[in-house]
């Protein structure tokens, strides 16, 4: 039962950060949403007992991912669309 | 390990699941619709992802069955390690090409001076102005926009 | 798709959507989908490969085609990022050669710290590469590991170059030999990425043939490419 | 058999290896491209004489590995590519090096696509080719060209996306991945959720095969990558795209239901195709919307079920594998607006001449092979006996008058006047005059082509058998 709250838990707060991504107004706000998209999604694929693709989402996807975003934001930070939420 | 006890429980798990995965994949489609900077689109690309690999390991699961990795002599049964496999290639296909996305946007960026995916839309469908006829030639540079 | 448009149509069908995949969802039975080839799979891998994580005998014996096509994705992911890249640096007026000298140093914590983590996440990639066939893990969770090992040097000290000869060398190397373990499968026993060596005992970190040997390659390429993806990132700010 | 595993691996090795060659560099990619061709011809004669077989990757037999099916089909396809990737090899580059290894890996992943009898192996080598291809494109010079391949780059991988959740709805539904073991148990895709996943691959794979709704990148890509770039993605890439759809629909989903809908987003390709190659301005675009067209043709002829329509489609990708990179070549280096080509055809006789001679050809001009192709695909058509298939008979035949007034607009501008401008550089006169002697042959050889290729489609077309080889012999 414990596993099945977890779960809940994991959900929400993966969707909340998913809509987070969508709405925030900076870019390396939505990129930080992002990340805690990705852990919330390892722990879920902890409890569908699959610790490999968990390692591999917690290292790839949260990880190596983020950083490679924040780089390019870094870099073009200043070039923004006109309409940019 | 933790065992289900009930039918029910499984349902309501498995709903938990498949909410988390539609909900990413529609965050995700929406990002895609809705979004114009580039690299908004590539974060809900990452949304889109995530919630496709989610699903597939959820298509994998059985109830009160391990994780497909042998510890000693143990003969339970184990969930399906397929979908793992796939979705971790899947992952690391995803990842190469966020990066060569942002490598383009990052190029696009310092060429064109902007990331709004509609305006370089409306760009490219302008016809081509005598200007810029001569440049398929291999020995002229490429234009530079200020 | 990619013009520019109210955003109430794109809500309208999304809600669309999510109605469409809730009724299809319902024919879907959770827990219970049909597995015969994962079954299949399960029931003989361990005795057929060699390997405890099963995950890792999919990938590396079973599936084994699908790994070396990824890993050419990353590197064809690798090279087009540095063609892209490249080609807009080489008309950007030496910006090339200014490009790793401009950044100042970085904070002495972060100094400090990247000295401290560097053997730390090295000694992590390693093992997890290392014990992929016995424990969660392999090749491209311990490639990951290793770029940031080698990733975060580079932003504590943006003027040290970072080793490309040696970089392409590693890069090269591990995804040859990976064909080449192929290769020799085909000639010794017949086919293409034929497990080689013998499973050994299950359990053991000796054991499970080439697989380990797969890994290390694995871990390498992936690792090579994803610092270089990084690095190449890692530019001066756009204007 | 064999063989067919190192056309892939030995351009992979040669990609990976690339960066270490030093002065060979520029020579290890013709080479490779051209021991494929000669892997190819060897692997085509053992066909002829064997039958079709399959080859298991590390002698894990079907459905718990992958399989790769070498029959004459997938023989023709990995081999024209070969040849296709070989004589379009770039003379300049503004970094050979990695464009090498690009190309490498293009001709690797289509291979792959041809070869492969797994749904996910041919999803990753999907990608691969994905990968290489926005590399490719973004490598040209012309302006616009990274911004065009970033647009490319997000539709395709939203495209992926939808394909994975595709294929990981058939994995829920029948619980293997292998496309004869899928094709013993079609009977549990035949419902309202085994059609939404061809509808998702379908859209995944559409992206690469220029089908409707996801074609939006074609014109920007053609009209801004080089013209090599473009006639190897025009030519080759989508032909191998269609394949995995022909592969599904032959196999795995020989419904009714998905048969129509392939039918109905063919034509819709052709219609739009065809309108707005009238309405395009400039040649490159004409050319691309008239690819889209061409693809929808294929399309609606793969929807066809049995031989005839493996036949026609066959003919068709084969003929447009010939001409639409010839043209894209010849087109190449003259004014981009249709209306600037005025009195090239006196300043310029050959490259003019061969541009007719393809015209013509894409057209369905009677004693040209373009005719025959066209031919094979009504007959197929008005096969079924199904009013909705006989509708797509009248569709090709408007959609072949409207491509007629573009294309007859052309050729008369070309004609027209004259003009004092100097002649342009024809760098691609090599290929293109290769390609245009390669449709003479085709030509003038109608009857054992014609053979041939009726022979590929019959070895295709037989599901029972493709079943049997796949599952019922043990590798050892």
């Amino acid at each position: 039962m414990i596993m099945a709250w977890v779960a809940l838990a994991c959900v929400v707060t993966m969707l909340v950060a998913g809509v987070l991504v969508l709405t925030q107004r900076k870019l390396i706000g939505a990129i930080a949403a992002a990340s805690v998209v990705s852990v919330a999604l390892s722990v879920l694929l902890v409890v569908l007992r699959a610790p490999d693709v968990a390692l591999a989402e917690a290292a790839v996807g949260a990880g190596l991912s983020s950083v490679l975003l924040a780089l390019a934001v870094r870099r073009v930070g200043a070039v923004d669309s006109k309409e940019d939420t | 390990m933790e065992t289900l006890s009930t039918a029910t429980e499984l349902e309501w798990l498995g709903w938990t699941f498949y909410a988390g995965s539609a909900g990413l994949v529609l965050l995700g489609c929406y990002a895609l619709f809705a979004a114009r900077h580039a690299l908004r689109l590539l974060l809900g690309l990452f949304l889109l992802e995530s919630g496709v690999n989610l699903f597939l390991v959820a298509v994998g699961f059985r109830p009160d069955a391990a994780a497909p990795i042998l510890v000693g002599e143990q003969a339970g049964s184990m969930v399906d390690p397929l979908p793992q496999a796939l979705i971790l290639t899947a992952i690391v296909i995803g990842v190469g090409v966020l990066a060569l996305g942002l490598a383009l946007a990052v190029r696009v960026a310092k060429e064109e001076g902007t990331l709004d995916l509609a305006e370089l839309g409306r760009r490219l469908a302008a016809t081509h102005t005598p200007a810029t006829a001569e440049e398929t030639l291999p020995q002229s540079g490429r234009t530079e926009t200020p | 798709m990619l013009t520019s448009r109210p955003r109430w149509p794109a809500l309208l069908f999304i809600l669309g959507l999510a109605l469409l995949l809730t009724a299809l969802l319902r024919d879907l039975h959770f827990g219970n989908a049909p597995m015969q080839v994962g079954q299949a799979i399960n029931g003989v891998a361990a005795h057929e490969t060699g390997a405890a994580n099963v995950v890792a005998s999919v990938l590396l014996a079973y599936r084994g085609l699908d790994t070396l096509g990824e890993l050419a994705i990353l590197f064809a992911a690798a090279t087009g990022a540095g063609l892209v890249l490249g080609i807009a640096f080489r008309n950007g007026n030496g910006e090339a050669q200014a490009k790793t000298n401009t950044e100042p140093p970085a904070g002495f914590i972060l100094r400090k710290g990247a000295d401290l983590m560097f053997p730390f996440l090295l000694i992590l990639g390693a093992y997890v590469i290392l014990h992929g066939h016995l424990t969660p893990g392999g090749g491209f969770q311990g490639g990951a590991i290793l770029a940031a090992a080698f990733f975060v040097p580079q932003l504590a000290r943006p003027s040290s170059p970072f080793n490309e000869r040696t970089a392409h060398w590693v890069e090269a190397l591990a995804g040859a030999s990976f064909v080449l373990i192929g290769i020799a499968g085909l000639a010794g026993a017949g086919w293409f990425l034929a497990p080689l060596l013998g499973t050994g005992s299950v359990g053991e970190l000796l054991s499970a043939g080439s697989i380990p040997l797969l890994q290390l390659a694995i871990g390498l390429k992936v690792g090579s490419e994803l610092a270089g993806l990084m690095i190449a990132l890692h530019g001066p700010k756009e204007t | 058999m064999n063989a067919s595993v190192l056309m892939i691996a030995l351009p992979l090795l040669a990609a990976f290896l690339l960066p270490l060659t030093g002065p060979l560099a520029r020579w290890v990619g013709p080479f490779a491209a051209a021991l494929n061709i000669a892997l190819g011809i060897s692997l085509w004669q053992t066909v002829a004489q064997e039958g079709p077989s399959v080859v298991v990757m590390g002698g894990f037999a079907a459905p718990l590995g992958i399989v790769f099916r070498v029959d004459t089909l997938a023989v023709l396809f990995a081999t024209a590519l070969a040849a296709l990737v070989l004589i379009l090899w770039p003379r300049t580059s503004a970094d050979p090096r990695r464009e090498s290894a690009l190309l490498l890996i293009l001709l690797a992943a289509g291979c792959g696509l041809a070869f492969s009898g797994d749904l996910f192996n041919l999803f990753v080598f999907y990608e691969l080719i994905a990968v290489a291809s926005y590399g490719l494109v973004a490598a040209s010079r012309e302006r616009l060209a990274a911004a065009a391949g970033l647009r490319y780059l997000v539709l395709s991988a939203l495209g992926s996306a939808f394909a994975l959740l595709g294929i990981g709805l058939v994995y829920a539904l029948a619980g293997t991945l292998n496309l004869a073991d899928l094709s013993r148990h079609a009977d549990a895709l035949n419902s309202p959720l085994g059609l939404a996943a061809f509808a998702l691959m379908l859209l995944g794979f559409g992206v690469k095969a220029e089908l409707f709704p996801v074609n939006a990148w074609v014109a920007e890509v053609y009209s801004t990558a080089t013209a090599r770039t473009t006639a190897l993605l025009a030519g080759g890439v989508s032909k191998l795209a269609l394949l995995i759809v022909l592969h599904l629909v032959l196999l795995v989903y020989a419904q009714p239901a998905a048969l129509s809908l392939l039918l109905t987003l063919g034509l819709l390709s052709i219609v739009s195709g065809q309108f707005a190659g009238y309405r395009a301005a400039d040649l490159p675009r004409m050319l691309a919307y008239s690819s889209i067209a061409q693809l929808g043709m294929i399309a609606a002829a793969f929807s066809v079920s049995g031989e005839a329509g493996v036949l026609a489609g066959l003919a068709l990708a084969l003929h447009h594998l010939i001409v639409k990179p010839a043209l894209f070549l010849v087109g190449d280096g003259w004014p981009k607006c249709v209306d600037s080509l005025a009195g090239l055809g006196r300043a310029e006789p050959w490259r003019a001449a061969l541009f007719v001679l393809l015209a013509l050809s894409l057209l369905g001009i009677p004693p040209l092979p373009g005719f025959w192709a066209k031919l094979l695909l009504l007959k197929a058509l008005l096969g079924m006996g199904e009013p909705a298939w006989n509708l797509a008979a009248a569709v090709v035949l408007l959609g072949t008058a409207i491509e007629g007034a573009y294309l007859l607009r052309v050729l008369q501008t070309l004609f027209r006047g004259t003009t004092n401008a100097k002649p342009a550089t024809f760098g691609g006169a090599l290929p293109a005059g290769v390609l245009g002697v390669a449709l003479l042959l085709v030509m003038l050889a109608a009857t054992p082509v014609g053979g041939a290729l009726q022979r590929a489609a019959q070895q295709a077309a037989d599901v029972p058998a493709y079943v049997a080889d796949t599952l019922g012999g043990s590798p050892q």
